[in-house]
């Protein structure tokens, strides 16, 4: 078979998510979900000097949904958080590096839209419209 | 004349090649070819479009927005692309205002039970006209009788104009909350003053519910520049398959209006006590929805641009000219409706002396001429201009001038035949 | 074994000379002959009905129920002797009561919409189960939320066999009024006890619904033998285009009760103040029907026919036995449901290890291997499950053992590839 | 043109129709209406010694319905009431003699069913279920 889909980077990041788990003291947290596949994800996030201190997220879903959150995390440690809040989509989908079908783009961008609702959220920002309720089949918790 | 009528020059329409493109058009009826002067009923059907279809089932059918496997991944993407096309025909502001139907009068019913339900109440107004077709005038009198809300109809003139003089009185007896109206009469052709009725709909806050079953097949149709609410429309008008309709709905009215039909599909989550919707437009289509013939109006609609709806427009307007001329000449026949072809569109009712409208159908079918005879779902219309019954003859970009040539010449029979 | 699983030889059926009736198998998806094993989603159509519709559009096509003329009797026609099919093939006592509607989605709708509404309120209950479709089950969500009515759900043991022993208490708490059911479930395969929960509605008074959705595709289905008061399906399952479904109901309440949309052809007359309804089943079929559909659902029984229902049963039945052997060889796969094959369906759920479905079906998609993963549009009875969601492979009569060979080579492959 | 279809002696009766007219003293009478054409038809019938002793017509519509009728009221004349309120659609559509349409034989038989309602009325016996106002198209007034 072409396993081009599941490639080794994915499958490891699937296997072994860096930065898994939870903070003691996030500065800001959020959660998302997939309700057409199931997908979840929880990000907290640490914020130092403007900048993304520590990340850990948790969650459960298909190995896209989980591998993308965990390459995200490592994506954006160290960042400032406006360019973490600006992060196009396109770049997760680069760093998964596979073929993905609209449906599975939804399972991709769960982490980064998660961790865009969190940063907003520290901040006091308002969500981005592409991000509301009522524009998306992602949902915000 | 922009358009060329004798069916065989340039520029515009050249209806005698269009014809080639509808495999209908090869079949005989009592020996004769077909003159199908029937298009405000239903559409015949290019190759293309039907080829669109077949193609779809015989590759890449599978249930949509469900399958992560590479056939449903085409299916939803081929019923998505073709919620696009419509979207661009009609200029919506966006995809999401789109929502398929089955045909026009469930879209129109849609608004009735989900818009109308929400907003009407005893002393609110429903306006609606006596030009409409059944399907734009009987959810309204339902939705007034369930919630105790007046309906009103504007009157038209002798000859099917429709009459505004009564607005000011009909602001003045309660809040008109929904001006139902068609774009175009099905039964007479004439087009009433929307653009007025919308303008003073503003006035009163009252929402437009536009009936485009007779435009959006022949003419450039653009929801932001006619400043309604709501439109529908059928696609077996428009070349496309039966089976499928649109309604196309203000985004920030139809998110804030509860779903009409519910099941798969259409919601978010669902548990034993509690159910959230779905984003628009999926939260108004429930259940399996007719992808495959969403395909085949897509092919319909990329079939109409290649051909021009102005150019469309403009071969109407040319051959309704050239049939109310012809239809002149033959003894004892009196049009209902507007007598001349301004502002009207490919449509002509006429009566003969006092012969049955079925009669004179039935006769025309032995010529392999194809009409209409009845009330043409519009008895209150008829009603009002006092006649149980026309006979209809409408055109579309296939339409020739020899088919109006030869329905007159089949009247000229009727009038033999019925010894008149 | 009466049928033939090995897909060669006689009797029975062979799906190997069925499959060539069906032009999407001979599509390769990434290099590779399709292995469709989602059909308890939506068929596929052999050339024979999509024949039938092309030919119709090609030949026959215009409105139905209006035009005089020789297309329009033929079409009138056509449609109305696929709704003579349709009785036919389930044994309803009259043609009346066959109306065509958009999907299993719609009839069921239209049922809670119309009947529904008309006889709940508060006191009163209505009934259905936790293997329900989101198809039956909102809509009663919905109706119980607008009349005050209560809505109770029979519960199943873990592997989703229906419970029947909350019956006497249900039947305690206020007057139950409808009992909506599935004939089998299309998540697990699992079939309730229908005639049992008939036999309690009668002494309740209670109508019974029954989504049939999953059971007239692939087997003898008679609404008299069975008692219900209404059945509703998709013709998409039954390899009939979208577009068009049945309800069938029992016509003393049909005709008892007010019509659901309005418009055209569902009225008798209509003046400004006042509509009279047509009779059965044209009262309930709003507007333009989906005709063109309705030829494509007389085509698809004829073939269905032809093959043999009861064949068709049993080659599902032995396919699925065969699957569940092939399945059980499979390191670390569950079965979710009844693990044997007696008294289900063509539908097997599963999950595997602690691989996410969406992964199991996309890696088989790289098999040209389609299976669903996810709630299957039944939310409530995977959260009763204890699963967010399964993999589903369903069989039909074109579904071969090589297809389920090559299911379960996919997922060892999905066991190397995650790494499990 | 093949004009079997409105033949002479169809064009005749609608157009010279035989018993038009009304009965000063109708011992029945009944109106039947075809909504979906528009066609209409009134009939009288006299009884006497159980049989038709007079019966007129009046309406209007197609010719097929108008003509229907005026043979209609030739054939039953001086007919037992029974064997009239007895008599099939067959017997109309062959007296017709031309292809009817399902949506013509509506027109054809629109008489015929008035008849049958005038005379059960008269007999104060119950109409036959397949008359009914649930079963057919046309409507009895
Ligand atoms: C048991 C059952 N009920 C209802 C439905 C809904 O059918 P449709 O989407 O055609 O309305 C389905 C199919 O998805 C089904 O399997
Ligand atoms: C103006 C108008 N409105 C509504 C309709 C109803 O369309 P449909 O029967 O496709 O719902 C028609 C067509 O018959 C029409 O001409």
């Amino acid at each position: 078979m072409d396993d081009e889909l599941y490639r080794e980077n994915l499958m490891d990041h699937y296997r072994h998510p860096r930065n898994h788990g939870t903070l003691e003291h996030p500065d800001c947290e959020a959660e998302g979900k997939n309700p057409l596949c199931g997908d979840e994800v929880e990000i907290d996030v640490e914020v130092a000097d403007g900048k993304i201190a520590a990340i850990r997220f948790s969650g459960n879903g298909c190995a896209v949904s989980q591998a993308a959150t965990s390459m995200l995390t490592e994506l954006v440690e160290g960042l400032p958080v406006e360019e973490a809040a600006a992060l196009p989509s396109q770049a997760i989908i680069d760093e998964l590096g596979i073929p993905l079908s609209a449906m599975r783009v939804k399972c991709a961008v769960l982490g980064l839209g998660t961790l865009k609702v969190a940063l907003h959220r520290g901040a006091g920002t308002p969500l981005p419209a592409e991000w509301g309720a009522d524009d998306d089949e992602l949902v915000w918790g | 004349m922009f358009v060329s009528v004798t069916g065989t020059t340039a520029p515009g329409i050249d209806p005698t090649r269009i014809r080639a493109d509808f495999p209908i058009f090869g079949r005989q009826v009592h020996g004769q070819e077909l003159a199908y002067l029937d298009s405000a009923s239903t559409s015949q059907k290019p190759q293309a479009m039907l080829d669109a279809m077949t193609g779809f089932y015989s590759t890449s059918n599978a249930n949509v927005h469900r399958g992560v496997y590479t056939l449903g991944i085409e299916s939803t993407d081929a019923f998505e692309a073709a919620r696009d096309a419509v979207a661009q025909l009609i200029n919506a502001p966006s995809r999401r205002e789109v929502i398929f139907t089955r045909n026009t009068t469930e879209a129109i019913n849609l608004v009735a039970k989900t818009v109308g339900a929400e907003r009407c109440g005893p002393g609110d107004v429903i306006v609606s006209t006596v030009l409409e077709h059944h399907a734009n005038l009987v959810p309204w009198q339902v939705l007034a009788q369930q919630t105790g809300a007046t309906l009103r109809f504007l009157d038209v003139d002798d000859q099917g104009n429709l009459q505004l003089d009564e607005l000011d009185e009909i602001a003045a007896s309660g809040n008109v909350r929904i001006v139902a109206v068609t774009h175009q009469s099905n039964t007479l052709g004439v087009r009433p003053p929307v653009e007025a009725l919308v303008r003073w709909a503003r006035t009163q806050g009252a929402l437009v519910v536009l009936d485009a079953a007779q435009t959006v097949p022949n003419r450039p149709v653009d929801v932001q520049a006619l400043d309604v609410d709501f439109l529908a429309f059928s696609g077996h008008k428009t070349l496309a398959p039966t089976g499928i309709g649109v309604l196309w709905g203000r985004e920030e009215i139809l998110a804030a209006t509860q779903p009409f039909l519910t099941g798969g599909e259409m919601i978010r989550s669902v548990a034993l006590d509690r159910t959230s919707w779905n984003t628009l437009p999926w939260k108004f289509e429930a259940g399996t929805p007719a992808y495959a013939e969403a395909v085949g109006l897509h092919a319909a609609i990329d079939y109409l641009q290649a051909v021009g709806l102005d150019a469309i427009d403009a071969h109407e307007h040319a051959i309704t000219e050239y049939a109310l001329g012809r239809l002149g000449e033959v003894p004892g026949l009196g049009i209902v409706g507007p007598p001349d072809a301004a502002s009207r569109g490919g449509v002509v009712s006429f009566v003969l002396d006092d012969v049955h409208p079925h009669d004179i159908a039935e006769i025309l079918d032995r010529h392999a001429v194809c009409v209409r005879a009845g009330h043409h779902c519009t008895q209150p219309l008829m009603q009002r201009l006092g006649h149980s019954a026309t006979v209809r003859a409408s055109f579309y970009l296939y339409t020739t001038t020899d088919e109006v040539d030869r329905l007159a010449a089949g009247l000229h029979d009727v009038r033999k035949v019925m010894g008149v």
